[in-house]
């Protein structure tokens, strides 16, 4: 159990969480990406432009 | 006028028609910037050293290749390096004084590297860090336009020169940046998409960008060779064209787009099969876009 | 005053020190021209793809690489390809707008190709047909005198532009020179030294050409530092300097032969592992030719 | 057997003769590239500048 960035409520994590994983905050919907498992530590996921290379 | 043309990457090794008529075009007084491709071979040659390329899909569903740092160095080698320098000796051949450049050179192909990427995996989303790719922002039309003035056709290819701000990158494994102590942003050579790279250069020259493609334009039904669509230039006729591009298609108009956008004059989509498919597809034969 | 500096294959990746220096050579205002090799890169390559590098003896002595087809494939992915675009990005985190080539490019370094060697082999002595190698005949100094005029510095690397006139060529597997139904002379990526361009380009430039090594000039007696040859201006002095030159020095020595004969205006063989390389060369910390 | 295209005397090659390997013919010193073995097949061999590459 670790607590969401953006407005502190708990986020719980599934047991096959990884590093890199996007999850969504159940209280306020925002995009958490997985930094760390054990223990667990989230951050705000990138806005990220979608893109493509050759 | 100057005229950009984007040849296919797959076949860029031996694309001979368009090729003379590119030397035609110089010889007539044209000014021609020469661009491609070559993800096939750079896949080729992955494979050839034992590394499996990497395609990944973002939430949206576009499918994207993942470049990580030894993709990088395979992708140097087999665009900048083995492609380019056959196609502009091939440019040689037909009389015409090719100059090859990626977009590094002189940073003629200039943006932030995007070094995350969200992908959609095993039905979860994810951000993959470590992609080598970027988004070109600026086009160093000075540099193309002192080889022209010189009597140069300049041959064009990828990687882009990447600014690697390291915002996003957040992993020790990431060190493609180089040197740890070095806290300044630096330039790397990254992906970008050689359709977008021949937009950004023909709207940064006003130019009339010709797209080489293995079909003779957009189709609204594919299998009807009477339904091409001839020419876009109405709002009605840009819905008409995105309904109708299908898989690769639809990134090609997108890339369309951008380049009207920069500034280009007219983006033809024609096939590279044909006697003469430059002047051709100038000519019409083609799906124009104004 | 041009300087043309000719850095280390085998190092071309991470010659920091110089590319510092040429930084600020450029940002001075002076001309600089940089020429790199690279055929340890091309074996580690060649074996990463599961080839054996070749090399061959000449009658006389003189050990070559083979360069067949293949081998010259891989030689320009790892040349104008990786090394070159990842020494142009050095250089454009230095600050410098460099511009990579390769000698096709505008056929920078242009010759006849020579397709047949003469080798020994087993005692015996062979002609050994298919080899993908040229003689630097020509210099398009135009070309680079754009780039410099425009701000531009270029960092040059061979395959050279050679000119197959299948002469030499007899065999039918020798099929590299393209269509059989064509019979005109044709240009093609062939091998030659990057010692060898380097003087070339000086030359043609009337330069003065900087080669950087891991030693700091040529030593009458290796194993004592205080004999290098500091200078070498009379008939007698390149006698002692042709004495003293071993292993790899004597091809840098017939290269700062042809660069003097071309029109250069000096030569320093100078050590890459000092501080401000080039310049210090430049100021006599080096073998200097005149 | 076969004959020097130089000055038109015999020269024998040995039995390990190979394409490509050059003979000297011992009348005229003339250097002779062996294009083939089975019937032999011989020809002045071409001067070659000697040179390297990278
Ligand atoms: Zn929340
Ligand atoms: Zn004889």
């Amino acid at each position: 159990m670790t607590t969401c960035t953006e407005c502190g409520a708990d986020v719980a994590l599934h047991d096959d969480a990884e590093a890199g994983e996007i999850v969504d905050c159940t209280t306020c919907g925002a995009e958490l990406e997985v930094i760390d498992v054990s223990p667990p530590v989230l951050e705000k996921a990138p806005e990220l432009e979608e893109d493509w290379g050759e | 006028m100057t005229t950009v043309v984007k040849i296919g990457g797959a076949r860029a090794v031996d694309p001979d028609g368009a090729l003379a008529d590119v030397a035609e075009l110089v010889a007539s007084g044209e000014q021609v910037v020469v661009v491609h491709g070559g993800s096939t071979a750079v896949d080729e040659t992955l494979e050839a050293l034992g590394e499996e390329p990497e395609y990944v899909e973002t939430p949206s569903g576009v499918v994207g290749r993942f470049t990580d740092e030894r993709t990088m160095e395979v992708f140097e080698m087999v665009l900048p390096g083995k492609l380019n320098t056959d196609l502009t000796a091939g440019l040689l051949n037909e009389g015409v004084d090719a100059v090859g450049l990626s977009g590094v050179d002189g940073k003629l192909l200039a943006g932030p590297r995007k070094s995350a990427v969200r992908v959609q995996e095993d039905g979860k989303k994810k951000i993959r860090r470590g992609d080598h790719s970027g988004t070109i922002k600026q086009v160093n039309a000075d540099l193309l336009e002192t080889l022209l003035a010189g009597g140069y056709t300049p041959v064009a290819t990828v990687p882009m020169a990447g600014k690697d701000g390291d915002r996003e990158a957040r992993s020790a494994s990431d060190s493609a940046s180089g040197d740890d102590e070095e806290p300044r942003a630096k330039w790397l050579p990254v992906n970008a998409d050689a359709d977008r790279a021949a937009a950004a250069i023909a709207g940064a020259l006003g130019a009339d960008l010709v797209v080489l493609t293995d079909v003779s334009g957009v189709y609204a039904d594919p299998d009807d060779a009477s339904t091409r669509i001839d020419e876009v230039a109405t709002p009605e006729d840009w819905s008409d064209l995105e309904d109708a591009a299908e898989g690769f298609m639809t990134k090609k108009v997108m890339a369309a787009e951008e380049a009207l956008e920069g500034g280009a004059a007219s983006v033809a989509v024609a096939t590279a099969n044909a006697d003469a498919p430059v002047t051709s597809a100038l000519d019409g034969d083609a799906t124009t876009i104004l």
